[in-house]
């Protein structure tokens, strides 16, 4: 075993959101873990063009590997496959960029398939149907499309008895889903059974407003990542449940494969490694990735 | 100071103008109102084809207003405009100037970025091949323009970088360039010193003989004398009377105007001179960047109740001399000596906490604040104390500026009106008024009775005589030599940034001062 | 001037004319409330009355502060990652440190020494800026352009990235509680906005900040210390920006890397619909206020209504220039 | 006034002076670049050169429109949206419809269609901009910053909510091809500049867009038609804009609902780097060229050095307000 020095790019699309700096984190614990992996963060801040500079200059720079989560799948494929070309191995993460067979390997847990599950733990819950409010994230995010989009399959598959009384966007943000549940709530009248959220600052917003309301016990509030925050409220019954797609699991594997391709040649068995993303809900809280971080 | 030649009355038919050619534009029954009130009130004019007529009026009597209308910057809202005899609608000033009339306008409206030579040609710019801009014959003509001034400034220099008076100029310039039918000059003179009136008069001339028909608002009742041949006075928004210049002279004139009758150039109070209160010693400007320093070495003392005055031609530095003084600029060499220390503040709020206040001559764009009360900007140098939490004392600032509005005859809806909508005139007593009421131990004045008519110009004159009576010093630049020999003591006169000599008023004459400001020796 | 033509009626017409011009964002408003309450009966209720209040309560306090700012013809674009500062600060005042790297159990400090980090870490902000506007004479939209991004990396560097969420109930006070039925937040920014109004009207550095707005140069001329002013105004938003960041952390009961994000275009519009003049010198804090709430009613009310995200995007869009050209219209008529 | 003592020297010296204030954005970014490649030589790679200025094309193009609309003392807040509506429509025409409501097989036009299809959006979005702004008395703020939602939420609605990818590759040639070593986007935007630079110094519409600038008023009394130079102007910027987003969505070889978000603060930032006033009237397209760049090797120095990415934000914001406060000193210096 080789113990050259390896440096990485790593590209997450964006560092404001606690799912991607917990995933760097562990990435860089993973690192440190092997030994002798430096790695380099570009923060993308939602942008492609943004992301796509971060990796030329990173190309320029002379990185060994590059881990790239991207904004949109197909936007990067141009960046992507520049660094290939320039003999830079790419692993991607999160989601997979279009059009670029040679990427060594995708490490992703779908955000559409974390929806999906969403959407079933809530049918679970209610068998009978519901009537769902949405809360989506920034309008036009690819995240924000196949969190929404995946919800919708489920939940939309189930029948008639599934009603979506109101969508609208509160943009990922806690301060957002507070206000816009409290004006939902109120043009609703009758307060809905169930809130999904696609992300959990806007469960918990929506949590405090459903508190305000006097209404706690009686909405079902659904959020999504499994943030610590998340987990604790999870674990004192005020979010019904969230979703884990496994940040830090998706990060260590992608450093993994990557330095094992850089030092050793090695290409993995699949160039498509998905973990599934599971609902968590306060029966199977202790499956959640971060779990052990929450305290008593 | 101007030659005035009286004019031979060839005209048989009194209040009539016989020359012979046609009119070229008429005013017929103009009304205009503003919030409701009526500014203008059915006011009759016509301008014929080489007719030089002068607009007369106080402050406020809606002279500047009738130029709005004529030139399609406000629509009247009775009467109408006729060109050629046919009846016409300016919806905006583009369309009058492309009818043929140019305006010089009363508060300068040039642009600080653009060359001179652009700013002249704003809006007119020659077109070359290719419509690309024929920058060649802009600078030629501009040069050729200014020459004809008497004037010689850098063609590229931008237009901040000039005085005022350069300023006014320039807007001349700007109309000569246009080739006229109708020329509408709105107190063209206001900061020019006589060098300049005389250049403008020969124009003028000129312009007449060529055909031009030229409109000519002054409070300065010699120049009027000298350049018109016909008038039209306003009061209070109607046309009291007009008639030919040769039959008439300017005390009629004034009491038309005022409706009342106005004693000229009271004798200057008596007043015992008191200690130096300022000495200014071999002052010089700090060189800058561009160009060479506008003040070399100036030199003058400055007693407690005495007005002194300073002379120069335009651009001789007197106002930078003030602004030094008043730390609005820099020192460069030399210096001032406020009650036997040497002073040299770093900013305005230090001088004026020494007890130095100055009346810029830029009243749009120094002095006041547009869209403010005239309340707020009588109170903007805080002549009264606050009351405790820093809270304004409203009640003593109105009885204060009421006070002035009778002294100075302000005239003005109420004190809540924003200040932009006061006439020019009334402006600047609104601006005097705030440094008065000040109390400095030291006012500079520059240009004060910019604007301001012949009847409140003596009232600004008993002011400025009372405080200095009462042991103010006042500095007094002004560009108007008759209101120098009345009001000043002593006079120094300035010429290229240098004082170039001292004289008590009494033994002072007009050509002598002119000597000094302008010979090379 | 008035000649003897005029009557006292018609001065009187126009003295009418001229409280019509600052009542238009007033009339805009109850419109919208017409429109909407004819759509959704629901939208009257107290408690959803109540909910646009204290919703507009957070960017009300800055909107105040914003006023002072384009009274002096400047504007601020750092508000919004100021209250991501301020919040933090508060924050990690709150739990005795960062989350994780101090004990969890709470051994943090008493709510008033958390808002009192806000306050500090706002006014400080700000006072940074209105020096580097004032003395270095850079133009406040650069200075404030390079705030937002600093002050953005500045809570994210605190919160790395994250949050930091739970307060004990008496810091939640702040955010949640109530005073009788009225929302804690909407007195505070009530008694910020009745401040700023005071300040404006009734004083003299009221005065030098309408003077420095109207003419900067005449206000120097006359012996404002037109730094002096300008420096002390971003002080004030930067005030508001911290009291605004406690608030609205005390409200989530967490505070945010991301939080404020978009506020400053937010306030900005609030401002402008009152009738404050980007150009300075003309507009007040009672505007100011009308045009929050006119904000936060549009919001809320398109809400209500189940209007589709997209289309509420171009609909808030168009009422935002509809009420100002409604004010600009109006301003024309009665001159 | 020059007087007779005045020689031709000092005249010469106050050139040089003036030359200077006109450098200082260049000065600023040549040190920037020294800089960066003494800490890191790999910067000067003509790679790295060729990557950043293909990069800085995109947002440089619209910098130059927004010259064009900061020298009359407006803004325009919406580019970035329209940067997103522009690609939208230029991808749905190439793809012959919305991917999925039309055939998939690529029954869809000509790329010429497209970016006609985009420049149109662009210019009549802007066009109807400068109308409001013109005729509507609306502050450009205003009315750009409900523009910036308003077409958001068309490019919402347009691809919705996701994007539209996969173009032909001479629909892609705008944006990743070359020409001998030289990326076509840095053609497009040299052109783009190029003809910029002649308007507005060569021609009677560049010289009425700076007398509009310096002084409304005056240009008006002068016989310049205001509204016209104004809505023309904001036609300009939204044709700038439109080529854009073509470019953009051929580089990207997707046009995406969200492309361009934040570009508004990125151009006036250049701009105003570049030496052009936020108060109109002064500046120019040399200038704005150089803004542009500098912000370009801002970024990617600043990645190249692998700053971390908080400290980075925290950077930028400092450099940016450091390059003017640079510019306005050397200005006050050889005044
Ligand atoms: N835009 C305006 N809004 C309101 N009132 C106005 C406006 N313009 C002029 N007025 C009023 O109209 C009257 C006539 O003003 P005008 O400027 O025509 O006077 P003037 O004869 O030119 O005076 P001066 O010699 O001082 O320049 C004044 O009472 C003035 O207050
Ligand atoms: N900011 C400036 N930059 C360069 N030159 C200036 C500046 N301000 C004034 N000047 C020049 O200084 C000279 C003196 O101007 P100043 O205003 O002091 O003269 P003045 O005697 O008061 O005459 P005026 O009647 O023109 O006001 C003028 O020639 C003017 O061009
Ligand atoms: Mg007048
Ligand atoms: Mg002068």
């Amino acid at each position: 075993q080789s113990e050259e020095e390896v440096t990485l790019l790593v590209s997450p699309l964006s560092f404001a959101f606690p799912h991607f700096v917990f995933m760097v984190e562990q990435m860089e614990d993973e690192a440190a873990l092997i030994g002798n992996v430096n790695i380099i963060v570009a923060d993308g801040q939602l942008s492609s063009p943004k992301q796509i500079t971060d990796i030329e200059a990173a190309i320029v720079q002379g990185v060994d590997g590059i881990i790239v989560a991207p904004t949109d799948a197909d936007s990067l494929a141009g960046a992507v496959r520049m660094a290939i070309e320039n003999g830079i191995p790419v692993v991607t993460v999160d989601r997979p960029v279009n059009g670029v067979p040679d990427v060594l390997a995708n490490v992703a847990a779908d955000n559409y398939i974390g929806a999906v599950a969403q959407g079933e733990q809530v049918i679970a819950d209610f068998p009978e149907g519901a009537t769902i409010v949405n809360l989506q994230g920034i309008p036009g995010d690819k995240t924000a499309n196949d969190r929404n989009g995946g919800a919708h399959e489920a939940l939309d598959a189930a029948g008639d008895s599934y009603i979506f009384v109101s969508e609208q966007a509160a943009n990922f943000s806690r301060d957002e889903g507070l206000s816009v549940t409290e004006n939902i709530l109120t043009g609703l009248g009758d307060a809905p059974a169930v809130i999904i959220a696609a992300n959990d600052d806007m469960a918990l917003g929506a949590v405090q407003a459903v508190e305000a309301r006097g209404l706690t016990g009686q909405v079902a509030i659904y959020g999504y990542d499994g943030s610590k925050d998340a987990l604790r409220a999870v674990r004192d019954g005020t979010l019904a449940g969230t979703v884990d797609q496994f940040p830090g699991e998706q990060g260590r594997t992608a450093v993994r494969i990557l330095v094992d391709h850089i030092r050793n040649g090695t290409v993995p068995e699949s160039d498509n490694i998905l973990l599934a993303p599971i609902a968590i809900t306060s029966a199977n809280l202790d499956m959640a990735e971060r779990i052990s971080l929450i305290g008593e | 100071m101007l030659d005035i030649k009286p004019k031979p009355a060839k005209d048989p038919v009194p209040g009539r103008d016989t020359s012979s050619g046609a009119i070229v534009l008429e005013a017929d029954r103009l009304t205009k109102r503003f919030f409701g009130v009526t500014v203008l009130d059915g006011i009759c004019l016509s301008l014929k084809k080489g007719e030089v007529r002068a607009l007369l009026g106080e402050n406020g009597a809606g002279k500047s207003t009738v130029i709005n209308l004529l030139s399609g910057v406000h629509q009247p809202d009775g009467g109408s405009v006729r060109m050629d005899g046919e009846q016409i609608q300016f919806l905006s000033p583009l369309e009058a100037d492309r009818a043929g009339i140019s305006v010089i306008r009363q508060e300068l409206s040039l642009f600080p970025d653009l060359s001179v030579a652009e700013a002249i040609f704003a809006g007119h710019l020659p077109i070359g091949r290719f419509g690309l801009i024929d920058w060649r014959h802009v600078h030629k003509a501009t040069a050729e323009a200014l020459a004809r001034l008497g004037l010689t400034i850098d063609v590229r220099a931008p237009v901040a970088s000039l005085s005022v008076a350069e300023q006014q100029m320039v807007e001349i310039a700007r109309a000569l360039t246009r080739s006229s039918r109708v020329v509408i000059m709105d107190e063209p003179t206001a900061s020019l010193s006589p060098k300049e009136v005389a250049h403008l008069g020969e124009i003028i001339e000129q312009l007449a003989a060529e055909g031009v028909a030229i409109l000519y608002v002054s409070h300065r009742l010699d120049e009027v004398n000298a350049f018109c041949k016909t008038f039209t006075v306003l009061r209070d928004g109607t046309a009291i009377s007009e008639g030919l210049v040769s039959e008439t002279d300017i005390p009629s004139m004034i009491r038309d105007m005022a409706g009342r009758h106005i004693e000229l150039s009271r004798a200057g109070a008596d007043r015992t001179q008191g200690e130096i209160v300022l000495e200014v010693d071999g002052l010089a400007s700090r060189n800058r960047g561009r160009g060479s320093r506008m003040v070399k070495n100036v030199s003058f003392a400055l007693h407690a109740s005495e007005i002194l005055g300073l002379a120069g031609i335009v651009g001789a530095g007197r106002t930078e001399t003030a602004r030094m003084i008043f730390g609005l600029d820099p020192i460069g060499e030399g210096q001032v000596v406020l009650d036997g220390a040497p002073f040299e503040p770093a900013s305005p709020e230090a001088a004026m906490k020494a007890g130095i206040g100055y009346v810029s001559e830029d009243r749009k764009d120094l002095s006041i604040l547009p869209q403010r009360s005239v309340l707020e900007n009588f109170a903007l140098t805080q002549p009264v104390p606050a009351r405790a939490f820093g809270r304004v004392d409203r009640a003593a600032e109105g009885r204060m500026l009421s006070d002035y509005v009778s002294q100075l005859g302000i005239k003005m809806q109420n004190a809540r009106v924003p200040i932009a909508t006061l006439s020019g005139g009334n402006q600047q007593k609104v601006v005097l008024a705030r440094w008065i009421a000040r109390q400095p131990r030291v006012l500079i004045v520059d240009e004060p009775t910019r604007g301001i008519d012949v009847g409140a110009k003596e009232d600004v004159h008993d002011l400025i005589r009372k405080i200095a009576a009462e042991g103010v010093a006042v500095l007094l630049i002004s560009s108007d030599m008759p209101e120098i020999l009345a009001l000043a003591d002593r006079v120094v006169t300035l010429r290229e940034g240098k004082t170039t000599g001292e004289t008590d008023t009494h033994e002072a004459t007009a050509e002598m001062l002119m000597a000094r400001m302008t010979s090379h020796d | 001037m008035i000649t003897g033509t005029d009557t006292e009626a018609t001065l009187a017409r126009a003295r009418r004319f001229a409280l019509l011009g600052k009542l238009a964002p007033l009339i805009f408003l109850l419109g919208l409330v017409v429109i909407f309450t004819s759509l959704q009966p629901r939208f009257l209720l107290p408690i959803n009355l109540f909910n646009i209040l204290r919703q507009v309560s957070i960017f009300g306090i800055i909107a105040v502060g914003m006023t002072f700012v384009i009274l002096i013809r400047g504007i601020d674009l750092s508000v919004g990652s100021l209250v991501a500062v301020a919040g933090l600060c508060a924050a990690v005042v709150a739990k005795g440190g960062i989350d994780g790297s101090f004990s969890s159990d709470g051994a943090g400090w008493h709510w008033s020494f958390a808002a009192l980090a806000a306050l500090t870490a706002g006014t400080v902000a700000g006072l940074l800026q209105g020096m580097a506007v004032a003395w270095l004479a850079v133009p406040a939209f650069v200075v404030t352009l390079g705030g937002l991004t600093i002050f953005r990396g500045i809570a994210l560097a605190i919160g790395n990235g994250g949050n930091i969420a739970g307060f004990s109930p008496e810091y939640g006070w702040w955010g949640t509680g109530l005073v009788g039925p009225v929302p804690v937040p909407l007195i505070v920014f009530a008694v910020v906005a009745l401040i700023g109004y005071l300040v404006l009207t009734q004083t003299r550095f009221g005065r030098s900040v309408y003077a420095v707005g109207s003419n900067p140069e005449a206000a120097r001329l006359s012996g404002i210390n037109v730094n002096r002013v300008t420096i002390a105004t971003y002080g004030i938003i930067g005030f508001c920006a911290g009291l605004s960041g406690f608030v609205l952390s005390a409200r989530l009961n967490s505070a945010e890397a991301v939080a404020g994000t978009g506020y400053e275009l937010t306030v900005i519009a609030a401002v402008v619909i009152g009738g404050t003049s980007l150009h300075g010198g003309t507009g007040g804090v009672i505007g100011t206020v009308i045009g929050a709430i006119l904000t936060g009613v549009l919001i809320n009310g398109l809400v209500l209504l189940n209007t589709p995200p997209y289309t509420q995007q171009i609909m808030i869009g168009l009422i935002i220039i509809a009420a100002v050209a409604f004010d600009a219209f109006i301003k024309r008529q009665s001159r």
